[in-house]
């Protein structure tokens, strides 16, 4: 049989398939150079990213837990001037669509960050993130008032003319009134889940183990919760999703399809195994040629009940 | 590389310390410098979920039964502390792990025929095998190794068949001298001669007292650190520590994987909750 | 040194230790009087009790998810009468207090339920289950509205002397407030979390793997998110508060306690192994004698930062 | 009682079937009766986090290589199908693991001398093996035995060595009749006299088509069934099937980990997804 059709679009962007890498865990890309082909997935997101420099917490920033890890890395980065001078000649020189988390303090720096990315060609498109829980100020506000977030993506939407996905936290009591105020305020996409807000112990030491107290919860554990929302959103509104959540394998990345994904991310995945999101989008191709599927579209929303 | 190792041997060295050998590939073997590490999978399902980085205690390339066979290998040494040292302890011959590396930014091996001291306390000691068997071929090279207790000072007659000179302390006098290896170490260096170069590995106050003591003798030092760790790969900026020059306005936080796990001693503010 | 004392009382409740076992997940008690000494812990919460007998929903009703479980058992109980018939002559045997976890489809019902348990000298106290994500009547509307929430514990609240706990759902934006109005509305003590609402999919059948298309999510998974709510509600709110969620050691325990809980509880452990309770209070009053902890109440609330 | 086990042998039997013999307990041996099921943890880890339900194949004590001590044992016979009997697969002698049981409701072996029919597609097989073993005492049994393929149909001449006659078929023809079970054991009781009982173990739609060639025949029947479990012992309520006067208004749920997993086919309603 023929080879499976694997590309997807997602607000306009065309993926040779539908896996891309997770924010903040995939670094800037060039950190996963050596142990993969880039070229094999269908975008990179890179590390949010603010105006100035950012800091991050103090560590410890990351602990194991069952099934899962939390972090509290607080959005350490670069800030954009040098994203722009230092990180985007990488990614000049590959293909794949590279999409910019971006995160702001205040409603003012996601327009800054969005009209100053507008104008970078290696920009295929903005990933807002309203949802990252690490950063008392503002994120988690943006994150879970659907009057907020909808103010937020109003401002990036009218500073570009890019494709604008919207990354929604899973901290909240109804993610579908959310995720209606950011298809409301022009969002060409959504994608969820960010991390679950959690905590750690040291019995021992009688002391929380991150140094931030509380962190976010990723990985194989959170993948119900993820499986529930992109279900729960799907259903309920128009745009493209993007599932993210615990995906370690082509099997879970097919569910998420199945539930109303039409890409997914990979993420903490990456940490356990540097070639995950190749091996992934290897694996969906041969799913679907055994299964003779000839085009993975066929499976976006396509659950039966 | 990410690559599939087989257990040649895991064996148990000391009371609840263990030396693996793992086959790798030649490329490992050939790529690998001293202080650089690995992070292993112990195990392929969720529990434990992240890899454990480990030091690289020595590479080599080793006879086989078939005369014309030589195997590449890898040796770690590690310490059993929690869930995932103690599922390592239970890898037999031809068990399989996956193993990603030679990561990081090892020791540079500086200037020869200087005298090199190496200073290691408890498994910190792992990394400075390696480091010691390349050093040897130019240099003098001096051990000072502290732990808890005798089971907690390894490996000395492996160094000392390197021709490493060796001062060995611990904590409760059970083997070597009673105090702390820099105790040991600073003795040394008030009566010694010559251009030195420091090498140490061991927990952080170990060598925030290293780093003090080079620092106020002027003598080069390079220290390897530990840190929780997820990736291995400069990608999650969750090992980091603070630089030198670090601040809330001046960030300047480098990566134990990638830019360590050595440092100099004069990159760091050693200022830090570890 | 003398054994260490793990009393500990919760609204008036006297338990002889922190552990209790979960709704849910140990019927009636009497199913794992053959495994373990009931007498050796703390207190045991029964199975969602309803006025009428409740079929609860299809199956599959549970599925297997990295470190956790699903379940959709949609409440299915005898209803009051039967209870109180068959169930209550076997709880007289045991001197281990018992805590009846109510479900009602409308605020009478609580009401009902609460005023006739009132009269049963063998219920020690409620535990008013707000929060139950899988019954789509009501259920998860108190659980998460805050003033719906105050209406149903006030009502519970008038129609009892006995002690009152609210059982508090993770589904929320923001647990606090939930905290805040069912201690406005009298409750003696909070319990958190109930499971986190998920979902699983079969890919081969490309089904929901549940009948119930989603259910709530426990086990080891959840650990994170559970201690996070119970330090968040610990600081915030005076009432007495029982950590619930992956609890599956003393160690564990320990770290709700240090949270800022006042007893536990322990679900999902009793099925991987019908002695978990048991085996958790034991351990937790080994480790009090091995660190010279002279009383377990020491611990609760003493995390350090 | 919830005991750790000791694995004495783990064979593979036929490709993707194992028999595993595990050391129990005297009480568990003397307390176990044919049909009732165990609870295995297969790993310490949460990975997989619940137990496993298998079926009791066998129970018995075996001599060791000391003449004075006998070992007491309980078999059972599993199919690798996912993730945890994978797992169980890799278990080699002298390995533990944590048991619970013996649970539910076994079959009733009802009158002696009877003619007895056993039933048994796939690994459905396995918990008829020790039903057989003390059926034979008092009657005469015959076994029904399907599968997809040959080697789906397992430990015939275990059976036949206890004087049970057999009937083979498969659904490819591999070995014995091609056809189904039920096809074959129609025709058996067509031809049959005498009063009989039916015990069936096996996939959902071969149970419901035994139950049904019981209702028309009018033959006793006894079906042991599957369902997903966590507890095993009654308290979650998750492995429910419907009774036979289920419906919304009137529950009639009866757990397949206590009220069963061996029902009189006339307690059950046959629709239900399973
Ligand atoms: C660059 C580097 C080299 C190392 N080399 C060696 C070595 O050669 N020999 C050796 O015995 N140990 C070494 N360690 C420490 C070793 O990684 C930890 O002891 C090990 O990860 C503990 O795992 P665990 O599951 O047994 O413990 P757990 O306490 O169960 O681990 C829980 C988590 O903590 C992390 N963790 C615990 N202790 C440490 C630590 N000290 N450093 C980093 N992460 C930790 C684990 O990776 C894991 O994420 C090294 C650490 C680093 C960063
Ligand atoms: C009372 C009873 C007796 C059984 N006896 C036997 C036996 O003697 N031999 C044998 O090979 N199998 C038997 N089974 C089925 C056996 O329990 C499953 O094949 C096994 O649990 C699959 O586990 P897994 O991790 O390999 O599969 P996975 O698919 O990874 O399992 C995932 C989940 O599904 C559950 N599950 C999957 N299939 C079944 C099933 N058919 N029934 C119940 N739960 C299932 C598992 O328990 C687990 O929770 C029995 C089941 C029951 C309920
Ligand atoms: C170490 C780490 C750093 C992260 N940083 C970011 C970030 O900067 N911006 C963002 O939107 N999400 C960030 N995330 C969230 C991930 O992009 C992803 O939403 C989450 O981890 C869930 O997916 P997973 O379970 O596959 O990891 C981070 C996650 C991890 C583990
Ligand atoms: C099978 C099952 C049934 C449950 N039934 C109830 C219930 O009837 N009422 C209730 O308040 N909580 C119920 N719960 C939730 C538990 O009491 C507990 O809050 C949750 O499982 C988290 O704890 P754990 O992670 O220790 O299991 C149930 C949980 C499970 C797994
Ligand atoms: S471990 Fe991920 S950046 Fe160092
Ligand atoms: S498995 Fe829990 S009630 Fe049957």
């Amino acid at each position: 049989m023929n080879t499976p059709d694997l590309s997807v679009e997602i607000a306009g962007i065309k993926l040779r398939n539908p896996v891309m890498t997770a924010s903040g865990t995939f670094g800037y890309g060039a950190e996963f150079a050596r142990y993969m082909d880039l070229e094999s997935i269908g975008a990179i997101i890179t590390k949010g990213l603010s105006i100035r420099p950012k800091a991050g917490n103090a560590t410890p920033r990351i602990v194991e837990t069952p099934g899962g890890m939390l972090n509290a890395i607080g959005l350490q980065n670069v800030g954009i001037d040098a994203f722009i001078a230092d990180k985007v000649p990488f990614l000049r020189t590959i293909s794949t669509p590279v999409i910019v988390n971006v995160y702001g303090n205040t409603l003012d720096e996601y327009g800054e960050l969005a009209g100053r990315l507008d104008r970078i060609p290696e920009v295929a498109g903005l990933e807002v993130n309203i949802s990252c829980p690490n950063v008392k100020q503002g994120g988690i506000v943006f994150g879970t008032d659907p009057a907020a977030a909808y103010e937020v993506v109003k401002m990036v939407r009218d500073a570009t003319i890019k494709p604008v996905i919207v990354k929604l936290s899973p901290n909240v009591t109804d993610v579908v009134t959310m995720a209606h105020s950011c298809a409301d305020a022009g969002a060409d996409a959504l994608s969820l889940i960010n991390t679950l807000t959690g905590m750690a112990i040291d019995l021992a030491k009688r002391k929380p183990v991150l140094a931030n107290i509380t962190g976010g919860l990723s990985g194989p554990a959170i993948k119900p919760v993820a499986l529930r929302m992109v279900w729960q959103v799907a259903r309920a509104v128009k745009l493209p999703i993007i599932g993210i959540g615990g995906i370690m394998s082509a099997t879970d990345a097919l569910e998420f399809m199945l539930a109303g994904a039409t890409a997914i991310q990979v993420g903490t995945a990456n940490f356990l195994d540097p070639t995950a999101a190749q091996t992934i989008a290897r694996d969906m191709e041969r799913y679907l040629a055994e299964q003779g599927i000839a085009d993975v579209k066929e499976l976006i929303g396509a659950l039966r009940s | 590389m990410n690559f599939k190792a087989t257990v040649i041997t895991n064996v148990e060295v000391s009371p609840g310390y263990f030396r693996l050998r793992l086959t790798a590939p030649q490329f490992f073997v050939t790529a690998a410098s001293p202080g650089q590490f690995v992070m292993v999978r112990v195990s392929a399902s969720i529990d434990p979920l992240l890899r454990r980085p480990f030091g690289i205690f020595d590479v080599g390339v080793m006879a086989t039964e078939y005369p014309d066979v030589q195997q590449p290998f890898l040796d770690i040494l590690y310490k059993v502390v929690g869930k995932g040292t103690a599922m390592l302890a239970g890898f037999h011959h031809g068990d399989q792990m996956e193993v990603l590396g030679p990561l990081g930014k090892g020791f540079g091996t500086g200037e020869p025929s200087e005298g090199k001291v190496l200073v290691g306390g408890g498994v910190g000691l792992a990394p400075l095998y390696y480091l010691a068997r390349e050093l040897v071929k130019e240099s003098r090279v001096h051990l000072f190794a502290g732990g808890r207790g005798r089971d907690d000072v390894l490996c000395i007659t492996e160094f000392e068949r390197l021709g490493v000179e060796t001062y060995v302390s611990t904590d409760d006098g059970t083997l070597g001298e009673r105090g702390l290896v820099t105790e040991v170490l600073e003795r040394y260096l008030a009566n010694g001669t010559g251009a030195k170069t420091i090498y140490a590995c061991g927990p952080f106050p170990m060598l925030k007292a290293v780093a003090e003591i080079a620092g106020r003798t002027g003598i080069p030092c390079q220290v390897s650190l530990e840190a929780y760790m997820a990736c291995g790969v400069g990608a999650c900026l969750g090992c980091v520590v603070k630089g030198r020059d670090h601040s809330e306005a001046t960030p300047d936080y480098r990566c134990v994987c990638k830019d360590g796990p050595v440092f100099d001693h004069t990159e760091l503010s050693w200022e830090q909750r570890l």
